[in-house]
């Protein structure tokens, strides 16, 4: 039991704490954010080169400094504070992981670039008809000689106008709900220069994110754009899909640590009745609660991040119990921060309002809570708990007479 | 006792539904469903005032010889309610259902003949100056300065929250003539001309990227005194007795109803876990619970409707039926928001009909939409219902209020 | 809409409010619940003469005052608001209704003697290993000759030790779990004299009823013992159950403005830090939010109650939104109950502690919160709701562009 | 970071499950799995104290010149943890845990020789005299009066709440010595022999209808001054060390999970509307819920411990941890309940094992018990419960606390 950096992490996030506090101000961000370029492409250069926190996870053989599931969160928290909308998530956690896990040369290429700044990833696995998080797949992937047919729409693809780089997730067999025979392609991508058998709609979301709805009429691939091996791309994205989850937990710790800062900051100072808000009963309370959520969800992002290394079973259903308090307090908190600023917390004048719209996405990122309830319920054994690792529980003979 | 209408509100009901029917047009309606938060599109309010004005509909609560109905405390339930589920836009209240009362119980002849006609007609169209920056939930603590000069008052000062301040061109506002002990004293209700010198409309940007907020800075703003309702240092009288009109006044389950029927259309055609959505039965039991909260404030309603219909006070009700309805409300959103699924992340307010311009959205050039148009129109609403338990006395203060008046506490 | 009583309904309450403030003391009742007798044969022989509450919601025709739901309603809020454990609703609600809709000779001489007071009912539906009012049934009645041959366990046979007859749910067609095939006999019974093929073990309830399992071994029952149509019991059960409900949840009305108005006197009293409890703005609140669901069951109440006599779809989602409405307002507000009174509020040293009993006991009557959900969604139209009779929401069109 | 034991925890960890194989008997564990309350069956508990005692792990707190074990943090932890995993019965605190430590601090040579041992064989077991019926969650306004008269003090008042008091042969107990501006000065604490004439015990039946709880009376009862424990006046001093071991010492999660288990595992026999009731997925998601909330629960007794193993205060998170275990368990009781169905309202005490006896019931001559035994816990335990955020300040004065101290409000 281990809750202390290492000197090497509590220095990676004062780096990355300093640079955000100096460099990363809301407003420049958002204006950027809401510009038709849409986000800081010289953060993102200074996130490379000045920080190293794109390279900071990545193996050493890409350039790398091999940093684990805890530089992840420490780097993810950080952001969340900072309410960074630049893809950190989505290239560095899922992209690089499912590269990393895809291996190939042309994996290797792609990695070596995100850890210079060079290249962002983005993931297409969500389809118009298709439940949010559940692998059900209906674009399909099919041979032709040495190529591949790529055919099907995807939505809500995640950072896709920023990136250089898609990996589109393709039925290759079997049928469209079917867990198996998915897998993993790799597309250079430009959303500002397309070809004419992709088609791309991009939009802003509610968090001042970018993502899009892109069509594949039939795009021909060479062979080598499958990443791994075929129909098996669930074993590269259950791994990589819950290091993302587990990031955004994180991130959202930082989001949560935040607004509650602001919200009890703003109790004592905002007076009405002739008195500080934050003397009446009633609100202490509800303050005293948003804490006791963020406390819990401290402990589940590092339920989450310190199980990401344990056998499949026991990672998943860390990263769904984490995500489900982690969407929970989300709420709690960014709702009762809203309403205890009052008006003003439903403006865009105060930071309250600009992490409120995010920690409300978030929710719904990576499977929102009644999918990692039903996960988590689903890998619980039915009689009696498995160990959960060596300091879970370990259920004794449970019945009585 | 029963839950039955009488047949003369039947007979009531249904000339209304013909009325609707015949007049709603499909553009009003989508601004009705469009709608992203209480304030609906401002063009279909006042198309919809002007159409209810003409059959003599459009302020039914106001006193006959000036225009209202002379209905039952039922007819205007009935009224309201069918109004909402066809679908209709939402009328501005500011003007007809809040400062019109005040002007005929405490207006002078000529205010009232000023006012009341041109209000009906959308000439006059009023916001509201109560809030300001340091004067929020403890109301009578406003500071905004009156000085006395002569035939005017010289106002200098700030109002916040005002609606639609950009679209008005008058507004009734609360300001301190005098300052005292009793901060309820010395508070003189006025309405402004917005085109006065000195006035300054400043637009607020919400969460929802919307404008229908301001902040109006007064400097040196001179207000007639014939301008000024009810005597010099008495504003908190008129202010008390408008407060009723404001709280618990309309039926709010109409509306929710029809958004839980909407979730639950769309629930049947977005995919679930297991086939569509709505029949996930963790899904289908959240609407049901829903549901079931918004059956039971129906008959809270028309609890209060009989009360209301008996001459009886409404009392506390009010603080009661905000607190549910507004709770409610929020947590609707929420569901209409998880039904959306991703899609409900995307920032489309181009696809819906939001009560103000949208701040620095450009929506796309070929009009794309991800997804439906409702889906697009649930995380706006989300945003824009916490309003609900914030203004009009937040929901801490009507708690304030009924463990006091209610509980005696 | 009309929320006012009758001149009658009126006289009716104050009647019964009066003999029970008069008659019914907390102390005796639990005495007496806790003896070996388990109730008051002298208030329910009160409660025919006296007050005539027995006769006064049954028919004409069995020497009943015909009076409907409504007086249901105002008899049993007033029973739960003194906390009676007589069996008013299991003989007077449920027994009779079935009785009534049954028809035929045996049941008429039946309800004559619930009018006088004479007979108690009790109906045994339940089964160990069936889902609680999910009218799943084993126990079988099979033909032999010109009898019934009945064998099977029922459990939680609720008032069963007091009552003078049984009605017992059997299986003469269909599956196991089929709602068609099910039959309602009529059993003589009394639990301190029974026949070798009936085995009854009786217990005390945590809310100071009483209860029995009841086994059942080729119990030999005449041609007649079978009350209305054979396969048919359910068109019996579906209203007379239903009725039962609304009933229960009247008496969760009466229990819960008693141990709500305890509570809020206890604050005003109870000094702790030098002032009142009921000054501490948090407690404060916890009360108007225990006020608010008092206020929505009272509504709930009406609406069950008010349509009871709709069309079987409309009657049984009110009934459902009503159960679920007052189960959860009984937990909210039993339990705060408690907790405002502190410790006092967890012993039986103050009427607060036996009313949390049969508040919690309530919840799981007739179908719990959960039951009442799922069978509400079941009933609800899918695409849009239909209209609830008169009053209720009509759905315009509610597609949009 | 991480989340694992070290290598000598994971041997301690083997140590103490051997020990636990070898030396709970099916009899004792069935006291700790049928128990209602936190109060186990007290011969149980006893005999349990007394396997420990002889292994030198009944009171592994202490320092170990006094017996104790001299553990790490981790190592009290694991020892609790792996305790109740194996359904060993729980140990009354009051001596053991409470105050032993006072003596051990604050006590005389005397005091320390006589009572230590004795506490530890169980030859004197000890109640707690702290509420009173006026001062509750305002515990330092307490009056019992306490006459100074020569070298005794002369007490006239009463305690309540006092768990175990007819089990008891002494109480620990503050006394009221002096009256002052300051309700904190002038208290004493005292031990007191409750064999001493002019104490009279008065059960207070719980809703449960256990009898734990007792209130006690004291007429003129004489203290001997060399009972008491620190100085005349200064007993709150006393109190607040103790207060440190009362709340959030020691593990809830291990408790609450297996409580979880036993409620899957019921709940895979129990009827659902559609099969086992565990494969219902409303029933399945509740039970989820409440497991991830013991999961987290877990992580964060882990960083407690971590914070106590570096010697670190904990600060406010006993009250942190006090408001997540105690709302955790009752909505554990809750579920538990709900899985028992019917069989969960018959009241059947004979078939669990109560901490005390049990008011009024008779248990039928032939034992039947409608259903199981752990059907027959549920009510009980869910009615107990309840006290679980009333006792040891309750959990609004909890978040009083974490107002001030944590947030600075």
């Amino acid at each position: 039991m281990d809750f202390t950096l290492s000197a090497e992490q509590s220095e990676l996030r004062s780096t990355v704490s300093s640079f955000l506090r100096k460099r990363y101000e809301l407003e420049p961000s958002r204006s950027a954010a809401r510009s038709s370029i849409g986000w800081q492409p010289e953060i993102w250069q200074a996130f490379a080169e000045e920080i190293g926190i794109l390279a900071a996870t990545l193996p050493e053989e890409v350039g790398g400094d091999g940093g684990g599931a805890v530089e992840t969160m420490v780097i993810a928290e950080e952001l969340g504070r900072a309410l960074v909308v630049e893809p950190f998530v989505s290239t560095v956690v899922l992209g690089a992981g499912l590269l990393r896990r895809a291996g190939g040369s042309k994996a290797r290429a792609v990695l070596e670039g995100i850890a210079s700044g060079r290249e962002r990833v983005a993931l297409a696995i969500d389809e118009p008809d298709s439940y949010p998080s559940g692998y059900e797949v209906a674009t399909s992937a099919t041979r032709a000689g040495d190529e591949w047919v790529l055919t099907g729409t995807k939505t809500m693809v995640g950072d896709a106008p920023l990136a250089t780089r898609l990996l589109v997730v393709a039925r290759t067999s079997g049928e469209r709900r079917d867990p198996a025979g998915l897998s993993l392609f790799l597309l250079d991508f430009d959303a500002s220069d397309l070809p004419a058998d992709v088609k791309v709609h991009s939009y802003r979301t509610i968090d001042d994110r970018w993502a899009a709805d892109i069509e594949f009429r039939d795009v021909r691939l060479p062979a080598e754009a499958l990443l791994g091996e075929a129909d098996h791309a669930g074993s590269l994205l259950d791994p990589a899909m819950d290091e993302a989850t587990a990031a955004v937990c994180a991130e959202a710790v930082g989001l949560m640590r935040k607004v509650f800062a602001d919200t009890v900051a703003y109790a004592k100072e905002r007076r009405q009745f002739g008195q500080p808000i934050g003397s009446f009963q009633a609100l202490q309370h509800r303050m005293v609660d948003m804490h006791i959520e963020l406390e819990r969800s401290v402990s589940a992002a590092y339920l989450a991040t310190l199980r990401l290394g344990d056998a499949p079973d026991q990672r998943a259903r860390a990263v769904s119990a984490a995500k489900v308090t982690l969407s929970r307090a989300a709420k709690f908190i960014g709702e009762n921060a809203v309403q205890l600023h009052g008006g003003m917390g439903m403006t865009q004048e105060l930071a309250v309002g600009h992490f409120f719209k995010r920690l409300t996405a978030i929710q719904a990122e990576y499977g929102d809570a009644d999918f990692h309830r039903v996960r988590y319920a689903r890998l619980s054994d039915h009689r009696s708990r498995a160990a959960t690792g060596e300091a879970g529980v370990r259920s004794g003979a449970v019945a009585v007479g | 006792m029963d839950l039955q209408y009488s047949p003369a509100d039947e007979e009531f009901r249904d000339e209304v539904r013909t009325f609707l029917e015949e007049n709603l047009t499909p553009e009003l309606r989508r601004a009705g469903r469009l709608a992203t938060s209480v304030y609906h599109d401002h063009e279909a309010s006042m198309k919809w005032q002007e159409i209810l004005r003409r059959r003599g509909w459009a302020a039914p609560g106001w006193p006959v010889e000036h225009g209202g109905c002379g209905w039952t405390a039922s007819q205007h339930y009935i009224f309201s309610r069918e109004s909402t589920i066809a679908g209709a836009p939402a009328l501005s209240p500011m003007g007809i259902k809040m400062v019109a009362h005040a002007i005929i119980k405490f207006g002078t002849e000529e205010q009232k003949e000023y006012f009341l006609p041109r209000i009906l007609t959308g000439e006059v169209f009023f916001c509201q100056g109560y809030s300001e920056p340091e004067s929020g939930s403890d109301l009578a603590s406003l500071a905004m300065q009156a000085v006395d000069d002569g035939d005017d008052l010289v106002c200098t000062g700030s109002k916040i929250w005002t609606t639609h301040a950009g679209e008005a061109n008058w507004m009734f506002a609360l300001v301190r003539t005098t300052r005292g002990p009793k901060k309820q004293q010395g508070i003189t209700f006025v309405l402004v001309d917005m085109k006065s010198p000195g006035i300054e409309v400043q637009p607020l940007v919400m969460t929802s990227g919307e404008q229908i907020q301001n902040q109006v800075f007064f400097d040196q703003v001179r207000i007639p005194k014939k301008n000024v309702i009810g005597q010099i240092d008495d504003g908190w009288t008129v202010a008390k007795y408008l407060l009723e009109f404001e709280r618990g006044g309309s039926p709010a389950s109409a509306k929710l109803q029809v958004q839980l029927d909407e979730i639950a259309q769309a629930a049947a055609n977005r995919p679930g876990p297991n086939g569509p959505l709505l029949d996930d039965p963790l899904f289908a039991v959240k609407l049901a619970d829903l549901r079931i909260r918004c059956d039971v404030l129906e008959v809270l309603e028309y609890r209060n409707l009989a009360r209301l219909s008996e001459g009886k006070n409404p009392g506390t009700a009010s603080s009661l039926l905000k607190i549910i309805n507004t709770e409610l409300s929020q947590d609707i959103t929420v569901l209409a928001l998880e039904a959306a699924g991703p899609q409900g992340l995307a920032y489309q307010p181009h696809a819906t009909m939001p009560g103000g311009p949208v701040h620095d959205h450009s929506p796309p050039q070929d009009g794309y939409v991800s997804g439906e148009a409702w889906q697009a129109v649930a995380p706006l609403h989300y945003f824009n219902d916490r309003a609900g338990t914030i203004y009009a006395g937040s929901n801490e203060i009507q708690r304030n209020i009924l463990a006091k008046a209610e509980l005696g506490l």
